[in-house]
């Protein structure tokens, strides 16, 4: 059956495809992604611990909530530069992003 | 009571400077009053220490370490020289007088003189090397000063820094034996044991060397020939009377510490000298320079006597040259008015235009070439007599009387001679005061201003050389050490070389030309000494110079970049010597900078990927030491 | 819910979640990879049911729809090729990416494989909502504003950030002399000497509303 | 009356006033920089009266600071720190007098001097380790801004060089205070603790480490070759009073800190490296000697002068340092070292007044077209004669008894070393002879006929000084006496 | 849980209230600025400034109050902390953060979002101050999250430069992925303690199994240390610092950085007791990675701002070195706690000079400062002093910093991390004397006259900040009593 193990061996496997994301992208949002994927991978913790150890911790499920608030405000600002980005370069190609260095 | 007046022995001179320097015109007269006032507690001095009398005033000097003294000393050897060098003062400050009469930087003079006699006074009455030492430095010093009075000649500035310089460095002896006697014996007072290795090896031979720099000996005697540029009263009474006399006090004094080897080596030196101060003195063209070979050639005799073993003698033969050869000095000072000049070519014939001038030349003369019965005759035949022992030493001491009798006799044949027709002498070269005119000007002689003191001063010397002969066994008995035995045998043969000597003169012997040349250029101890001092000091010195502009880095360099690069001016050296302290040990810190700025591409992703490298590094860090 | 409908819908929600998630950023196209990305943490929402979370598992699944439907416009808004037809790589460096990824995989999974996580092992129970409310409203009451503030700051940042034009949409003033100084000398201090260079607001783009399909 | 406070105090709080002063009282800062180096001069001087000579640090002054550190306002004196404020304090008076370069004193150098005059007192009465770097530190920037605002045509470079130089120099000696501090137990900030205690005793890495950033740091700013590189140009460049202060008391605070630090706190690294250091001090004493010799500029042969005049004091303490705990060679060897910084002091100022006034008035230093000086100008002359002769030397002048002390302290203990630095007193014999005649005799050229005598601020400015060096050469123990190393030298009070 | 306990709480919480209004005052600040900016008209935008400013001194007197007059207390059932720690950053906070808008004020003046901005660097320091004061893992998420959000919108205010653009956007990359991996690692210590509260995950961790403890930590540290620029989580930084505007590179090499810095001691010491897991010998490692690295990569910057940047990113190190000295010296935190403030005034110094120097001369490259002290002596002055106390010398700030990090260093046994320190200290001098040398020895370069800036609001905050870089090391002692007595309650649970 299902055991804590298993969710949380999930989690990482959704965190790595997040890290992933991050990494292998060329595009703001594709990064943004990867980010979100991240974060959702430790809400899966934290709800599989809840599941399968700690019944009665509500402040786990707010900090799932609070990690939910970041996925949502993160990806608002992130979406705010792009299109900041954008203007003034009309792309958000990471790789374009090479001025500041040194 | 006897200590204070060892101070006003010292003061009185200084005061007598002072009082001179703003005398104006009577200067002179002075002058003269204050160095006869000075002599006073010199002789006090002299009679104090005659009736047995010894003092010592002393203090600490140097507080460190229990404390370094310094003082002056009552004993006779002090008290002779003292008198010795009072009396030859005044007669000098007299002469000085009349020599100055008519220049306006009389008081410069004067003070001088004075203040020269205040420090010699120092000299010979310091109580311990360290007081010696500083008085015998200052006597340089004021030496220094006095021969490049004529600041306008150039030659008399050479042979002062020359004379300063060369006395310095032989001083440099004085040093290094007073820091081996204090690390050795724990003091520097008179009669210390030398130490025994290697630091009494530098006491000896470090004082040998101060003494052997102080009385010109060979191979350092040249700077007394450049002295020679100075006014003639300085002449007599520091290059002839008392200064260079020094070296050979300071033997006397240190007879203890320096018995053995040094003393040896200091008659070796003194012998050497003796004949070949006389040769050199045998070749000179100028009046001055020939006094000046003879004072080198003197005062390696009394060197010898020193080192025979016969102090007395030595300072009899002191005593005795100081009149002499001051009287011949001050006697040339009147030729020098009358003919503007000392070269023996300008002065053929000044003797007998100044008769009286003559005379004291004369008698000077006679008593140096040991011509019975005047006084260094006496001295001289008791150093023949001392030196006994030392078969060599008595053939060198024979040579060297032969010389004085040869060198002498010549410049007197000269003086003596007829007058030659010959213009105004040469003005260049030692002619502070103003000639008289052309040669054979008998009332421009007579009427030439100061000439009575300078006769007056001569003449008295004139009488010393007379009477001191008989004062060898009368200082023996008063320094309680043997007295010098004059034996019929050291007569002879005195007498036998003054005859040979004179008799070359008379028959005109010339020596060869080579050494005639040599002898002319002070053996060419000058070039010796250029070539082992000077040159390498100047030469390192302009090396090093360039080696620095560049910075120190560039030495390390190696020669070759070096040159290469000095073509690149100023604006390299500019931004080589600021940037490359700082560049140059930054450069590898630098690099490492470069490296990890590198790191910063740019690129986001590289960062992270680089980032999450560095939290794994991180955390196996942590694992590690939390597992261990 | 029982152990096996939990397993159920667990197994099978992990692994679309899973592929989904990967095939984000497999795909050439960028709406694609938002519709995927929305899958995958929808399915999440639905792993959170089946693990006793109603309250988290409705909220993410509302949230999830609300918030890749914005990220779908954006996609089709600004990207190159967001429809994917050009077949263009939007990836760099990925063996790289991939082997570090897989790294952070290996490594937390075997953590979490290895543990031996403490706390009751329980069966069908989590907090309910009313413990969650408690929770809200009780201990975490700062957190919980705290998290308002973060979003009230989020949207103004956001606007700030992409709002285009006048300050609140009210055009300035025309002739009104404009503080060359201020946006300039910023300006100048971020171009690191570039002078010259005016990146004032006046300078962005004017309409850069949608993507050049360039060859 | 806190006697040393009111010392240092006053001048910096006159060079605030002489800042804030209108532009207009146009002899104001002169006057207000004359009083207040008097004024800084006359506490010295009560100090001085009131001064024990057996015991060793006293008149202790001290306010708390920073507690928590243990850092506080301690200022005291012993032999060398009386001695050595004081000799500073008159060259400060001698400086005001003179002003920089012909003209009064500008607002600016008023408040730069005096600066320097309050940083440097505080440099040698601190007995507070904070208050001592600060004051090291302070008197570096206000003799750059000397230098730069009133030197020669190089006066940047030369000023970078010196900035540089000494800045560098700097890092390693509070590197090595904040080691002697994070020693101590208590920690402490306080030298008198320290000198007692002595955090690192032996010859430990650490102590060698603590004591090579010492002596590299004091290196630098004495300078020791080879860190000499920057001297000759600072001197160069810089304005008259400038190079008088830099040399007669800014290179002081290198051998101060030498003795204060390296020998007393950290005695047994110190005799561990005596050799390597004294073989420092030898090169210092022959090249500088050497260099200066090569020299045509009279200001650039007097800098490298100081190299080998800075070189018997390194010799000097380093043999110090090499002697057992109160032999007489360590006392006479510290005795004579202090004693050179003081003559060196006052004879290396009157040197550079020398060369400043004849800048000012044939525009040229250089020996080689000068000449035959002392027919128009006798005074100026005798007095650059007698400043020749102090700093070679001489007996009856100041630093003879310096000198001849070091050597006996150093023979016993290295005997080459103290008979090859003898040979540096010949070399620098010639320099000064040959320069003397080549710039002061012979017949006077037709263009320096006219050059006036000295004037009578230019008199005052530097008869004191040449008073002192022969008062102090006939009669050192005026300021041996109080120097008394013996008392101070191994710490306690 | 019951109703019944639910009132309890209730009303412990509204008793906590006062303790609270520092981050009210900063809350309410925001919240109004929001307001204000949409009110006003454009032309009294800068009354928004003013109201911010106000907010923060607010809070920072209140913070004094509460310290004053309430004490310390644990307040929100133990999710918040008032202890002297939070209370002295929220301090920092409130009146840097002051001194920011007054930086800033002249640069963004007339530009369209400027009452926004001063809305987000409001939220900005509420989200510092939070962060300092967590001791639960929500709630530092949150704030990690605030503090990041509001930091990328100011970095990227300048939406029509490009480099403010791609500064930003790599912040917030960068920011994000570190905040999720934060959050990923909570995750899991709350899986571990069963809860969020710190103290409780402090409990659990102590015997909870290594590999989990290690890597969560891993993962949490990596959060905070983003946020602090620790190596190697600083890539972001010298980017981001170049392109945002230079007020608000000032406001995150302050704040930002030292509210990261405290939440990480706080958390360490709170859920990681008595050293679990041996973190302190690995936050040390970390403090000399980052000190060094940030030296080293600073050594070759042309840009004042990079190397600035790069600056800030060594100091971060030397402040870690008293979070890393917490568990084995009760010295870490007094010298975390000076640090601290020593830093914040000198940076902001620092980078205000330079914000003037690039208003003035429209460049931030080496060759801008130039000849600086010609043309704006008083800038120079505290540029250099900044720069100096950066360095660490004596007197100023940086010094007494730098020695209560290393005395923490040494009391906890980690000697050798002050030496790392002490050499990192003098690869620091060559960059710091790259900018001051030219700046105070080059002559002005040619060309035309910059424009003279208006308004005084620069000026003034250069002025105060110069004289509190000098004031708080001269007059360290009641920083120093304010850093003894600041505590962290609650540590270790």
């Amino acid at each position: 059956m299902i055991s804590l193990p298993v969710v949380l061996t999930a989690a990482a496997l959704l965190f790595a495809i997040g890290v992933y994301g991050a990494l292998s992208q060329t595009n703001a949002i594709m990064v943004i992604m990867g980010i979100e994927l991240m974060l959702g991978a430790a809400m899966l913790n934290a709800v599989g611990f809840m599941r399968y150890a700690w019944p009665d911790a509500a402040s786990g499920a707010f900090f799932v909530l609070v990690v939910m608030t970041l996925m949502a405000v993160e990806a608002t600002v992130g979406f705010a530069l792009v299109i900041a980005a954008f203007r003034n370069r009309r792309t958000a190609e990471l790789d374009d992003l090479t001025e500041l260095k040194g | 009571m006897t200590g204070a007046l060892l101070w006003v022995t010292v003061a009185l001179p200084a005061g007598a400077a002072a009082a001179a320097r703003v005398a104006g015109r009577r200067t002179g007269w002075v002058a003269l009053a204050g160095a006869g006032a000075a002599a006073v507690p010199a002789w006090a001095l002299l009679v104090a220490a005659a009736g047995g009398g010894a003092a010592s005033s002393t203090f600490t000097w140097l507080p460190a370490a229990g404390g370094v003294d310094v003082g002056l000393r009552l004993d006779p050897l002090a008290a002779v020289m003292s008198a010795t060098v009072a009396t030859v003062g005044v007669v000098v400050v007299l002469h000085a007088g009349g020599y100055f009469a008519n220049d306006p930087r009389a008081p410069h003079a004067l003070g001088g003189l004075l203040a020269f006699l205040a420090v010699m006074q120092g000299l010979v009455l310091a109580d311990g090397y360290l007081t010696l030492l500083i008085f015998w430095e200052l006597v340089g010093a004021l030496s220094a000063r006095l021969i490049a009075f004529n600041r306008d000649d150039r030659t008399a500035a050479a042979g002062a820094v020359r004379a300063f310089l060369t006395t310095r460095a032989a001083d440099l002896g004085f040093y290094v034996a007073i820091l081996a006697l204090y690390a050795g014996a724990g003091t520097l007072a008179f009669g210390a044991q030398r130490p025994g290795g290697a630091l009494g090896a530098l006491v000896g031979i470090g004082l040998v060397l101060a003494a052997m720099g102080k009385s010109a000996q060979a191979p350092l005697q040249t700077w007394l020939a450049g002295a020679m540029a100075g006014p003639t009263p300085v002449s007599a009474l520091l290059h002839s009377a008392t200064m260079v006399a020094a070296g050979v006090y300071l033997l006397i004094r240190s007879d203890a510490l320096l018995a053995g080897w040094p003393l040896e080596v200091a008659g070796w030196v003194g012998a050497i000298t003796a004949v070949a101060g006389a040769a050199v003195a045998l070749a000179q063209r100028d009046l001055k320079r020939v006094l000046a070979g003879s004072t080198t050639s003197q005062l390696g005799l009394m060197f010898v006597a020193a080192a025979a073993g016969a102090p007395a003698v030595a300072l009899f033969h002191l005593v005795a040259h100081a009149a002499g050869k001051a009287g011949m000095f001050l006697a040339t000072g009147i030729f020098q008015h009358e003919r503007g000049s000392t070269e023996l070519a300008d002065l053929r014939g000044a003797g007998r235009d100044d008769r009286a001038a003559f005379a004291g030349f004369a008698i000077g003369a006679l008593s140096i070439a040991a011509v019975p019965p005047f006084a260094a005759f006496w001295s001289k035949d008791a150093i023949v007599g001392a030196a006994e022992g030392h078969p060599a030493w008595v053939l060198l001491v024979l040579i060297a009387g032969a010389g004085s009798a040869a060198y002498l006799l010549r410049p007197a044949l000269v003086l003596g001679g007829e007058r030659r027709a010959r213009g105004k002498g040469k003005v260049e070269g030692g002619t502070e005061a103003s000639s008289v005119g052309a040669p054979g000007d008998r009332a421009a002689v007579v009427g030439l201003p100061g000439r009575g003191r300078m006769l007056v001063a001569t003449a008295a010397l004139a009488v010393g050389s007379v009477a001191l002969g008989v004062v060898g066994a009368p200082l023996a008995n008063l320094l309680d050490l043997p007295v010098p035995q004059v034996s019929l045998m050291s007569v002879a043969l005195s007498l036998a070389a003054v005859a040979i000597g004179a008799g070359a003169v008379l028959v005109a012997l010339r020596a060869p030309t080579a050494l005639a040349r040599a002898a002319l250029r002070q053996l060419y101890a000058s070039e010796l000494l250029r070539a082992v001092v000077q040159r390498p000091a100047l030469a390192a010195a302009a090396l090093l110079d360039r080696v620095d502009a560049r910075g120190v880095d560039a030495a390390v360099d190696g020669v070759a970049r070096g040159t290469l690069r000095a073509a690149r001016s100023q604006r390299w050296v500019e931004e080589r010597g600021i940037d490359a302290g700082v560049d140059g040990l930054a450069r590898l810190v630098g690099r490492g900078g470069a490296g990890t700025s590198r790191l910063q591409t740019g690129r986001l992703h590289e960062y992270l990927r680089d980032t999450v490298l560095g939290a794994a590094a991180v955390g196996a860090v942590v694992a590690l030491t939390a597992l261990t | 819910m029982s152990d096996l409908a939990t397993a159920l819908v667990f197994w099978p929600s992990a692994a679309i979640m899973l592929v989904t998630g990967l095939y984000v950023f497999r795909t050439s196209s960028m709406a694609r990879a938002g519709l995927l990305l929305l899958a995958s943490l929808g399915i999440e929402g639905l792993i959170f049911l089946s693990l006793a979370s109603e309250f988290l598992g409705v909220l993410q699944l509302l949230m999830m729809s609300g918030e890749m439907v914005i990220m779908v416009f954006f996609m089709v808004m600004f990207m190159a090729d967001p429809g994917g037809l050009m077949g263009m790589d939007m990836t760099h460096d990925k063996r790289r990416s991939a082997a570090v990824a897989a790294g952070v995989a290996a490594a937390l999974g075997a953590v979490a494989v290895a543990t031996d996580w403490p706390g009751a092992v329980v069966t069908g129970a989590a907090p309910d909502i009313e413990q969650i409310g408690f929770e809200v409203m009780g201990r975490s009451m700062l957190s919980f504003l705290f998290a308002g503030m973060t979003i009230l700051f989020a949207m103004v940042g956001g606007i700030l950030l992409a709002k285009h034009g006048g300050r609140l949409g009210i055009p300035a003033p025309a002739g009104e002399p404009r503080d060359e100084e201020g946006a300039g000398a910023i300006g100048s201090a971020l171009a690191g000497g570039e002078a010259g260079v005016e990146p004032g607001v006046e300078g962005e783009p004017e309409h850069p509303s949608h993507g050049s399909h360039a060859p | 009356m806190p006697l040393l406070t009111l010392a240092v105090t006053i001048p910096i709080a006159a060079a605030v006033l002489a800042a804030a002063l209108p532009a207009r009282l146009e002899r104001a800062p002169q006057r207000i920089a004359l009083a207040a180096s008097f004024l800084a001069l006359a506490c010295l001087l009560a100090t001085w009266a009131r001064f024990d000579p057996d015991r060793g640090m006293q008149l202790v002054e001290e306010a708390t600071w920073i507690p928590s550190l243990d850092v506080a306002w301690r200022l005291g004196v012993d032999g060398m720190a009386l001695a050595l404020s004081a000799m500073s304090a008159v060259l400060f008076v001698a400086s005001a007098i003179y002003g920089v370069g012909p003209r009064p004193l500008t607002r600016a150098a008023a408040a730069l001097i005096l600066l320097l005059e309050g940083a440097t007192l505080a440099f040698f009465l601190a007995q507070d380790f904070f208050l001592f770097y600060v004051a090291f530190d302070v008197s570096l920037v206000a003799m750059y801004f000397l230098i730069a605002l009133w030197g020669g045509e190089q006066r940047r470079y030369a000023a970078l060089k010196f900035f540089l130089y000494t800045l560098i120099g700097s890092l390693p000696v509070l590197l090595g205070i904040i080691a002697l501090f994070l020693a101590s137990e208590p920690q402490t900030f306080d030298m008198i603790r320290l000198a007692e205690e002595e955090p690192f005793a032996g010859t430990g890495v650490g102590a060698s480490l603590v004591f090579l950033a010492f002596l590299v740091g004091f290196a630098i700013k004495t300078p020791i070759v080879p860190f000499h590189t920057w001297l000759p140009a600072a001197h160069v460049e810089a304005p008259t009073t400038g190079s008088v202060l830099l040399a007669g008391v800014l290179l002081k605070l290198g051998t101060y800190g030498l003795v204060r630090v390296n020998l007393q706190m950290l005695p047994d690294a110190f005799a561990k490296y005596a050799l390597p250091v004294a073989l420092l001090g030898l090169l210092s004493v022959l090249y500088g000697a050497l260099l200066a010799l090569a020299q045509s500029d009279l200001k650039r042969l007097v800098a490298y002068t100081s190299v080998n005049h800075m070189g018997y004091v390194v010799i000097g303490v380093a043999a110090a340092a090499a002697t057992g705990i109160s032999s007489k060679a360590r006392e006479l060897a510290v005795d004579g070292a202090v004693l050179q910084m003081v003559a060196h002091g006052l004879v290396t100022g009157a040197l550079f007044f020398v060369a400043g006034f004849i800048q000012t008035r044939a525009r040229t230093r250089d020996l080689g077209r000068l000449g035959g000086l002392f027919g128009p100008m006798p005074v100026y002359g005798t007095a650059t004669a007698l400043a020749f002769f102090a700093s070679l030397g001489l007996p009856g002048l100041a630093q003879f008894p310096a000198e001849l002390q070091i050597f006996l302290g150093t023979f016993e203990v290295y005997p080459a070393i103290a008979a090859l630095a003898a040979v540096g007193i010949v070399i620098t014999a010639g320099l000064f002879l040959l320069a003397l005649q080549r710039a002061f005799l012979g017949e006077t050229p037709e263009r320096w006929r006219g050059l006036p005598d000295l004037g009578t601020r230019e008199l005052l400015a530097l008869v004191p000084l040449l008073v002192l060096v022969v008062a102090l050469g006939v009669y050192p123990r005026l300021v041996l006496d109080v120097i008394s190393s013996g008392t101070w030298l191994l710490g306690g009070g | 849980m019951t109703v019944a306990d639910m009132k309890e709480m209730e009303e412990r919480m509204i008793a906590d209230l006062p303790w609270l209004s520092p981050i009210g005052a900063l809350a309410l600040g925001a919240i109004v600025c929001v307001v204000l900016a949409i009110v006003l008209p454009r032309g009294r935008q800068g009354l928004v400034g003013a109201w911010a400013a106000g907010a923060h001194l607010a809070a920072a007197g209140l913070a004094a109050a509460t310290w004053l007059d309430r004490g310390f207390r644990v307040t929100m059932e133990g999710i918040f902390v008032v202890d002297g720690l939070a209370l002295v950053l929220t301090g920092l906070v409130g009146i840097s953060g002051a001194l920011c808008i007054a930086l800033a004020r002249p640069s963004l003046a007339g530009t369209d979002r400027e009452g926004e901005f001063y809305a987000v660097l409001t939220a900005a320091s509420l989200a510092a101050a939070v962060l300092g004061a967590a001791a639960d893992a929500a709630l530092l998420a949150i704030a990690l999250g605030l503090s990041s959000i509001a930091s990328f919108v100011m970095t990227g205010y300048l939406r029509g430069a490009p480099r403010s653009n791609e500064a930003s956007l790599k912040y917030y990359v960068y920011g994000t992925v570190a905040g999720a991996t934060m959050v990923y690692g909570l995750s899991w210590w709350f899986g571990l303690a069963g809860s969020t509260d710190l103290r409780v995950v402090g409990e659990a961790l102590r015997d909870a199994p290594d590999a989990a403890v290690i890597a969560s930590t891993v993962l949490v540290v990596a959060g905070l240390a983003y946020q602090a620029s620790l190596v190697p989580f600083h890539f972001w930084a010298p980017d981001a610092y170049d392109g945002a505007p230079l007020p608000v590179a000032a406001y995150l090499s302050v704040l930002s950085k030292l509210a990261a810095l405290v939440a990480l001691a706080r958390v360490l010491a709170l859920a990681l007791p008595d050293g679990t897991a041996g973190w302190p010998t690995a936050i040390a490692l970390i403090a000399a990675a980052t000190m060094t690295l940030g030296n080293l990569a600073a050594l070759p910057q042309r840009n004042v701002v990079r190397l600035l940047a790069y600056s800030s990113i060594a100091q971060s190190g030397y402040l870690l070195m008293g979070v890393a000295a917490l568990e084995g010296s009760d010295q870490g935190l007094p010298a975390l706690v000076y640090y601290a403030i020593a830093y914040a005034a000198t940076n902001l110094a620092a980078f205000a000079v330079v914000l003037a120097v690039a208003r003035e001369r429209r460049s931030v490259d080496l060759d801008a400062f130039r000849g600086l002290g010609r043309s704006h002596p008083w800038w120079t002055a505290v540029l250099v002093l900044s720069f100096l106390s950066l360095l660490g010398l004596p007197p100023l700030a940086g010094f007494v910093g730098k020695l209560e990090v290393f005395r923490a260093a040494i009391d906890a046994d980690q000697a050798w991390l002050a030496v790392v320190a002490v050499v990192n200290t003098v690869i620091s001098l060559y960059y710091y004397l790259r900018v001051i040398a030219p700046a105070v020895l080059d002559p002005l370069p040619p060309g035309p006259a910059p424009r003279a800036l208006r308004g005084a609001s620069l000026p003034i905050a250069i002025a105060l900040l110069g004289a509190a870089t000098v004031a708080i090391g001269v007059g360290a002692e009641p920083l120093l009593d304010l850093a003894d007595s600041s505590t962290m309650l609650m540590r270790g649970g």
